[in-house]
């Protein structure tokens, strides 16, 4: 399977009564944004903001963040099962609108998190601080349920990327990427001198915002299962989850997912990227076992040398992460598992609530619990209560000056677990 | 900023008295700078000056312990420093003991940031490094140009209270306090690099090791059952009655030390658990089901052990977190071994 | 074959097929969860805080019962919400190892957070309970 | 701590519920115990009763502290 990526360097965004990209500039008609999120009836309100990198602002509670893509050549559509049909995704042409996002905020629950500042201490822990934002700010009809205001800010959110998207089906493409996948057979043909080496991904599959999906099904009800890395570059997996920011993946770093991309960049070189995996992190026991006997299986079956395993969550995802490893390690198969850690305020506490001596290879996000200070804002984008939770609730405190002091959870994408970010710790 | 007040310990050999002859040398103090002051000296330039020099024998110091930790301090204390440093050591055994040692005792004692260095396989190393700022040398005196370059500059940070990075930032080892910083490359890249040395079978480096499972070598058995000495040992949290000592329920950070001479049984009136990791119910009833007293004092009576040890120590630390609990038994182990225990009972919850 | 009911799920051996009957109970201090279970699963309802639960369960655990859901089931902090359920076995049998671990390092993991949950309003009381209910409720469904 | 007792040269024997456990922190002579709230006794049963199965384990304890062992050993 081949996708070539084309990249449209996107540098500023400005509102407007058109929507067009011009000279590296995303023009948006925040009328046309609007119309579109009300075609949900469950919406009341929507507001339209930019975010700049450098700007004094903060943007909260974040549900998520979505790069703009469009499929120009190749069957299927972008966010393939959710927003388009089920179709398979992954080969032809894939336009990006690349250095801007749609980022989605609502509050769905009284103690959500997810901070964005773009400047300051706070944005060196973020890589959405370096993007020009669209933000979305949405408000539900009254007595709208938890699970129907999830999916309608999750659907706001697909729908306006995938209409601004839209705008770069015909421009020029300012750099363009191929991405190639082989069977099995003809990779182990072509390289029969290089390690095969495979990614398995554990997505959050919980419950009401602990959920990812594949192809519009909920992860939870599926079994460990193989996909082409290049369909995720389509949105073949999508987030609902936000809870605890600082380590989830959103829908923007599963369309940017840094281990598919660096393993392509080493493909052919260094090693042979053999397979994508994906797994589930489900509450049940018994499903925990079965879904790591089958990545196990699995990494066995296509003959990996190695397998790169990357967490999302922490807590009882540990204990997923930990099997996986242990199980695959004991097939003979190499691990490196991708983690962050909860080692306390002061760094002291263990840091997974799991471990086994065969996990001899961990890269980590770092430590979720670390204190940082963000001072006051100019502007808040979003729900300014979201802050004094956070800043009053468990993780954080207000100070006299305005600033909050909270932990790194809060966050989004702080400590990730795919990798995205540079923050680790010893 | 004014300038920084440093005094440095060394041993005999670095200050060119002599070598194990001259071992039990006693701690002398003199102004300025001596042996490898110099090349400290020289990387602080004006940033910070070495007031005094502080020499001790290894010897001297390994078997006097108190009495040199005493004298040093006193010497120390009159300098009124912002900094100690002791060493390098590099692969020196008892001198890295001793910088260890005094390092700690200046840091905790006089509230002077301290700083030492030696290599990684010094046992001072395994002994200190979470207790002080241990920079990683190489194993000899050759490597002093390197360790001067890493110590100086971690030096001034701690003098000044500057903030300290991460272990693999500032050269010193791992001190179990987990620090964040910000890699040069992204961490998915940092997985395919360490896969792929992984795979060629190439040395690599966890950036998150794995909790301890080191083992230690079993002991010899008890020749003579009848004339041994055995000690009862609980991390089942058995304390008297009322918990005299306020023993915590869990993330213990002390231990007890309790006296049963005499005591025949422990009963629901006498003796009770500390421990909060179990339903505390039935060893309340009844402590001899964690702490085997009754059965013990039967078995001294029949002649089967020679006898049980008068005192029995217990912590509540429970089988998964054994954190600190390394801690206390490393400290009550020396007592038992001295008061001429054969053998140890442990029961665990 | 065929007629012993062999391609039923695992889960499902209880007499009549509903959670009541089967070899399992859900452990809460979540009044919501009891107030939508009742009837249809055995429940334990505790009033009590969130380490006291899990303390609860460890008492299960050593007594021979095991462990059906993980501890720390999702991702809002075990010393945010005061809400906790989990699920075990009615049943007994020899102590299960694995159900120790979970819980002992559960506890371990909650004592490293700082208790701050009672600093929330009443509203956000009631969205924790509500996710603490999804995520059991994804357990059972 | 059994680790750090048997480092200090002392013949230690660890009896305890959990038997993986132990082999994990690093016993070298392990005796299984009874249960986790009472190793050494079983409210279950008469006082009587319970003190012939606590002298039974310490027996075998003792036996294991007699007994020259070079790897980890249950004593069951």
């Amino acid at each position: 399977m081949k996708l070539t990526l084309g990249y449209i360097d996107i540098r500023d965004i400005q509102l407007s009564n058109e929507s067009k990209v011009e000279n590296g500039t995303l023009y948006v008609s925040a009328d046309a944004v609007k119309a579109l999120v009300m075609e949900d009836e469950n919406v009341a309100s929507v507001a339209v903001d930019v975010a700049r990198p450098g700007e004094s602002v903060r943007i909260t509670p974040v549900k998520d963040v979505i790069e703009p893509r469009v499929k120009v050549e190749g069957p299927g559509s972008v966010f393939p099962g959710m927003l388009g049909k089920v179709q398979t995704v992954g080969s032809g042409r894939t336009h990006v609108l690349r250095g801007c996002a749609v980022v989605t905020t609502g509050k769905i629950v009284g103690f959500q998190e997810g901070v964005i500042d773009m400047t300051g201490p706070g944005a060196d822990y973020t890589l959405f601080s370096k993007l020009m934002n669209l933000v979305l700010v949405i408000e539900p009809k009254d007595g709208l349920k938890q699970h129907e205001h999830e999916h309608t800010i999750r659907m706001a959110g697909l729908k306006t990327a995938a209409y601004l998207g839209e705008l770069a089906r015909s421009l020029k493409a300012d750099e363009e990427e191929v991405f190639e996948s082989l069977s099995i057979k003809e990779s182990a043909e072509k390289y029969p001198n290089l390690p095969r080496v495979g990614y398995l991904q554990m997505l959050q599959s919980q419950g009401l915002l602990h959920d990812t999906y594949v192809y519009g099904v909920d992860a939870k009800k599926s079994l460990s299962t193989i996909i082409n890395p290049t369909e995720v570059m389509d949105g073949a997996i999508l987030s609902g989850n936000c809870v605890s920011a600082c380590d989830k993946n959103t829908t923007y770093h599963h369309l940017n997912n840094p281990v598919v991309y660096d393993l392509f960049r080493q493909h052919g070189k260094t090693l042979n990227f053999a397979a994508m995996m994906i797994t589930n992190e489900n509450v049940y026991l018994a499903d925990k076992e079965r879904s790591s006997d089958w990545s196990a299986k699995m990494a066995e079956f296509l003959g990996l040398d190695g397998v790169i395993i990357s967490q999302e969550g922490f807590g009882n995802p540990d204990t997923d992460l930990i099997m996986n490893c242990r199980k695959i390690e004991e097939k003979g198969i190499k691990t490196v598992i991708i983690t962050d850690e909860y080692a306390g305020r002061d760094g002291t506490s263990q840091s997974l609530a799991d471990a086994n001596p065969l996990a001899d290879a961990v890269v980590t996000g770092g430590n979720a619990n670390e204190v940082i200070i963000l001072p006051k804002m100019d502007k808040v984008i979003g729900h300014l209560e979201a802050v004094e939770t956070i800043a009053g609730g468990f993780a954080g405190n207000i100070r006299p000056d305005g600033s909050i002091e909270v932990e790194l959870q809060v966050i989004t994408g702080a400590t990730n677990e795919v990798g995205f970010g540079t923050l680790s710790a010893r | 900023m004014s300038k920084v007040k440093v005094v440095q310990y060394i041993n005999q050999f670095f200050a060119q008295i002599g070598g194990e002859e001259m071992a039990d040398y006693k701690p002398e103090m003199r102004d300025g700078v001596v042996g490898p002051g110099t090349a400290f000296a020289a990387a602080f330039g004006d940033e910070a000056e070495i007031v005094a020099t502080i020499i001790c024998g290894d010897s001297y110091f390994n078997e006097n312990v108190e009495e040199a930790k005493k004298i040093v301090l006193d010497m120390v204390k009159s300098k009124a420093p912002d900094l100690f440093i002791a060493g390098p050591a590099f692969n020196a055994g008892r001198y890295g003991v001793a910088c260890g040692t005094i390092a700690a005792a200046v840091q905790d004692e006089l509230k002077i940031p301290v700083l030492t260095g030696m290599y990684k396989e010094n046992p001072g190393a395994d002994m200190f490094k979470t207790k002080v700022y241990v920079v990683e040398t190489k194993n000899s005196a050759a490597g002093m140009r390197d360790a001067v370059k890493k110590m100086a500059p971690l030096a001034l940070k701690l003098a000044r209270g500057e903030k300290i990075g991460a272990s693999c930032q500032e050269g010193y080892m791992p001190n179990g306090v987990r620090k964040n910083f910000f890699e040069e490359k992204r961490g998915s890249s940092r997985a395919i690099d360490m896969m792929l040395k992984k795979l060629a079978g190439k040395e690599f480096t966890t950036e998150f090791p794995m909790p301890d499972f080191d083992r230690v070598e079993p002991n010899a058995p008890v020749k003579d059952m009848s004339k041994a000495t055995i000690a009862l040992v609980t991390s089942g949290g058995i304390v008297p009655k009322g918990n005299p000592d306020h023993i915590e329920s869990s993330s213990a950070s002390k231990y007890g030390k309790y006296d049963i001479d005499g005591v025949m049984d422990l009963t629901e009136e006498t003796y009770e658990t500390a421990h909060g990791g179990y339903d505390p119910v039935y060893a309340n009833q009844d402590a001899d089901r964690v702490l085997p007293v009754d059965v013990l004092r039967e078995f001294e009576k029949a002649g089967k052990i020679g006898k049980l040890h008068r005192y029995f120590y217990t912590t509540v630390g429970n089988g998964t977190a054994v954190k600190s609990a390394k801690a206390f038994a490393a400290e009550f182990s020396k007592e038992l071994v001295s008061a001429g225990v054969d053998a140890v009972i442990l029961t665990s919850t | 074959m065929g007629k012993i009911g062999w391609n039923r799920p695992l889960r499902f051996t209880g007499r009549t097929g509903k959670g009541i009957d089967m070899d399992r109970f859900v452990l809460t201090n979540n009044p919501l969860v009891r107030e939508k279970l009742q009837g249809e699963e055995t429940v334990e309802f505790v009033e009590t805080g969130f380490m006291e639960l899990l303390s609860h369960a460890r008492d299960y655990i050593h007594g021979g019962h095991k462990l059906l859901t993980h501890p720390l089931s999702g991702s809002v902090k075990p010393m945010e919400t005061p809400y906790k359920s989990l699920m075990l076995t009615k049943s007994k049998g020899p102590l299960d190892l694995s159900s120790l671990g979970l819980i002992e390092n559960a506890l371990d993991a909650c004592r490293k957070f700082q208790f701050r949950y009672e600093k929330h309003p009443e509203r956000v009381a009631a969205d924790f309970q509500f996710i603490d209910w999804t995520l059991i409720e994804s357990a059972l469904r | 701590m059994v680790k750090e007792i048997e480092r200090a040269g002392i013949p230690v024997v660890h009896v305890c519920t959990v038997t993986p456990i132990s082999m994990t922190v690093g016993a070298n002579r392990i005796v299984p115990a009874i249960a986790i709230p009472h190793p050494l006794g079983n409210p279950a049963l008469t006082m009587e009763e319970e003190k012939t199965i606590r002298r039974h384990i310490l027996e075998k304890a003792l036996n294991a502290l007699e007994t020259p062992v070079t790897e980890q050993t249950i004593f069951e």
